[in-house]
């Protein structure tokens, strides 16, 4: 199979699904880390147990929801609590293994913002949706795993807006702030894989999809972004990976 | 006691120009159709509270009734931006927008101090966020046993909250299922509940997942079949996905918002309800 | 991952000397078998938690195996005293039994601390009582956006929660309906869940007023239909409301309560479990 | 009908749901409070709504519920919610028009004591069953009823243990703690009704029971028992009274 057969995104996509083997709960947000979870299920964790904020516990949806209330998060769940009980009986609780953000903006030590880009001298805040669940996901969870498509608009020197706290501004500040979670362990894009420094908490490079180079990734970096010591290269989807994924993503097509 | 109205008449007597309102609902059982009754009356200088606004709270924030906002992630899930949300609050058009920003973990609990009828929730968040930096209605307490310090959040009750529910019987006991959310919470915490019901029954046999209530705790139930359109009441309705894609290009531009919405809301008897 | 294993071996794994053992069941699916299985095991200094201890612990405290307990109501509900539990704090017999006492509404807070990992929770309670004056897990907090001071419990995270349910499947998923009380609260405040049920089916349909433990948060799984025996579980068997009126006389003498432990509970495959 | 057709009980619970006309929504608690409940709904007040600690709300049993969490409670409800939510959003929250409360001991403002008894010098204390519900159901109902027979053991001069607060020490005691309702507005026993007087917040004889004297109830009661300005008679039982009461009874004995 060549890198003709699939494309950046579909990437990222496996490559995120692959990062939940083992993991028995997922905090799942909407959008991309929904996709990376659904297809988890579909190839490397069929038992993977869905969790959305919605109040859905074991979801097995058999399409994409659009929205984290779509029906079939209900009607497909082992169980459906109220909102507030999710959060705080579940998220709060300690009882998810990982949770799963997407983000506007990350900053090199994964700390995200959602909530206000700056655009420039003179011009008003740009708005973002807001905090969602992610301070108490990144918060709560056992570990978080991030997706996004990498760009410097996206990965940047600082960001406007600490929405959702990642490491802070390095090791250590998780510890004192009292976060229970390890926090985020890995971000996965378009273009390749990172992964905090265990020394500095700093994201780094760790690996490549097959075709990027390590230039492609770094201007696409709005911070100098160092390698890990060993820079590997990710599995290209498999064919059966690949088949899931786009199954997945036709099923849910159908009504909208 | 609740009374069976009609959504004109307990929109107009129950939801007053300047009130704090939560139409709660998390993409399920969203009460499209009083919000635009709303919108309909013009009661407007409206606080809006909703832990995930989105197409409603776009139309009510675009047709100028809205001037502030309590809420904690306000998009089109699984689309894109509320871009009337983001006009008003970027360009004050067709107003200003004041924000009151939190995590969904903060206004859960902000509804559930209201519903218990505390000053205030205590959970273990927002820390290292700018969130808190930006409200007065996050702080923190230290617990008198371990000396631990906590994000204390200020309760939320609405003046009003208005939700949609699958049905209700002739008493007014209303049932809901499937996703019920922060709903009973929001209810719970206001001082007067208005509920759109797809259909009124004899008796409320019990269903799993239900969610019942009771009669006098509600001030008004309206039956308005299909009232959460775009939105969905499972058992009899399914979400308008289609719709909720189609809305974006018509949010993105004020003169196709003002033309949807007169065409739409304002108009009496109009298809989108 | 729940364990479907043995009532036996369950208890034996789970259940420590010292531990603090939470039992819950509000009337309605009480843990008798298991509590039954704990003496006959021998499994001593525990401290029990309940809001509402009836003859169950009556009968762990008549043991000998209890050195506290933790509760808000202590009796035979609509009979009479707990005489086990009045010999033990009267006269020490067969120990002494050390009380942190609570209301209900403290108690179930007090759970909803321990399930929400927190180390506290805040309400409106214990106002002109002297029960605070002999406990040292309620105080005080400041709300910090009203200056109201309210009660603070400290959190109960039981060391092991045992409850009895109506059914499971083979995964270890449990299903409870009816007065389902405080139990989800009580599971999972606690490090280690037992979960006794009636009956092992292959699917857990939905069921009105179903709770739903996911096996993910439970340890063991154990098949004892009638193991709430005299309490009940709704749809599988009915209270044995004679079986508490005929209590009372045997808990009232020392040997008669012996004797009865002896024939009903020690003797392996007794009648009365 | 003449005082040879009805217990002193009877009158005791007659007059107990006589209490709850008008009233939406009772919390009512396991023994006379339960039984005078039910018998409101069999007369003065078919549509009260019974909620019981265990959960349940709108309950309709059709037979005295031997304990508050007897299965017919649940299967004749309106709503069965959980124990938290009941103590938090339904009691807590205000919701509730009438508390019910038996009592081991009370005081002459109303103060109860279930949780211990002295006994005398070099006795042990006296071990009750404890609070329950009772400080918040006292703190937060509209109002609150109590019903207990009438012994020097039960209405004592000074509590031995403060278990709930009634009206403390007098009028404001109340408002000083914040307790947002009114408290105990009647006391219904076996040989009459006690009310506090608003000037002082201690309670008087307000009303005897046909055939019952002054000298009865004050030689019954621990304190030095004033009486209203007016002391009535309460009407003795209707036919329909005592048959729904006995009916009632009857039925509930069934299977003990």
């Amino acid at each position: 199979m060549t890198t003709e057969d699939f494309t950046r995104d579909e990437l990222m996509e496996v490559n995120a699904a692959r990062a939940l083997a083992g993991a028995r709960t997922c905090f799942v947000g909407i959008g991309l880390p929904s996709t990376a979870a659904n297809l988890a299920r579909a190839t490397v964790n069929p038992g993977l147990v869905l969790i959305y904020e919605s109040g859905t516990i074991g979801s097995k949806p058999t399409r994409l929801p659009l929205s984290i209330g779509d029906g079939e998060l209900a009607e497909t769940a082992d169980a459906v609590v109220p909102v507030p009980e999710m959060f705080n009986y579940w998220l709060q609780g300690g009882r998810i293994d990982v949770g799963f953000l997407g983000a506007a903006q990350v900053d090199r030590f994964a700390n995200i913002n959602t909530t206000v880009v700056d655009r420039g001298p003179g011009k008003p805040e740009g708005r973002l949706p807001g905090a969602g669940g992610a301070p108490e996901i990144a918060s709560n969870c056992g570990k978080v795993l991030m997706v996004l498509r990498h760009s410097t608009r996206g990965f940047v020197r600082k960001l406007d807006f600490v929405t959702t706290l990642g490491h802070g501004s390095g090791p250590g500040d998780r510890e004192r702030l009292g976060m229970p979670g390890a926090g985020p362990v890995e971000v996965i894009t378009d273009l390749g894989v990172l992964r905090p420094d265990p020394a500095t908490a700093e994201l780094v490079l760790s690996a490549l999809h097959p075709g990027v180079t390590v230039e492609q990734v770094r201007d696409a970096t709005g911070w100098d972004l160092r390698s890990a010591d060993t820079v590997g290269v990710t599995e290209p989807p498999t064919a059966a990976e690949l088949a899931a994924l786009r199954a997945l993503k036709s099923a849910g097509k159908e009504d909208r | 006691m609740a009374e069976i109205r009609s959504l004109h008449d307990a929109v107009a007597d129950l939801v007053h120009e300047g009130d704090t309102v939560a139409m709660e609902g998390f993409t399920h059982l969203i009460p499209y159709a009083a919000a635009h009754e709303v919108i309909r009356q013009g009661i407007t200088d409206l606080t809006l509270a909703r832990m995930t606004p989105d197409v409603v709270y776009d139309q009510l924030i675009g047709a100028g009734l809205v001037r502030k906002l309590i809420f904690s992630w306000g998009g089109n899930p699984g689309v894109g931006s509320l871009h009337r949300f983001r006009d008003a609050v970027e360009n004050g058009w067709p107003r200003p927008l004041e924000l009151d920003e939190h995590s969904h973990a903060g206004m859960a609990n902000r509804y559930v101090a209201g519903a218990s009828r505390l000053p205030f929730a205590v959970l273990r968040g927002y820390r290292g966020s700018d969130l808190a930096t930006r409200t007065d209605t996050v702080s923190s307490v230290v617990c008198p046993f371990t000396g631990e310090e906590l994000a204390a959040v200020a309760a939320l009750n609405p003046d009003v909250t208005v939700v949609h529910a699958q049905r209700a019987d002739r008493q007014g006991n209303v049932q809901m299922w499937g996703l019920t959310g922060v709903q009973k919470e929001a209810a719970l915490a206001a001082d007067r509940v208005l509920v759109t019901v797809e259909e009124m029954v004899d008796e409320l046999t019990p269903r799993p997942g239900g969610v019942v209530l009771p009669t006098w705790v509600i001030d008004a139930v309206c039956v308005v079949p299909g009232g959460a359109h775009p939105s969905y009441a499972a058992g009899y309705t399914v979400r308008d996905n289609a719709f909720y894609q189609a809305w974006d290009p018509i949010a993105r531009d004020r003169d196709a918002f003002i033309q949807w919405i007169d065409e739409n809301v304002r108009t009496e008897g109009a298809v989108a309800r």
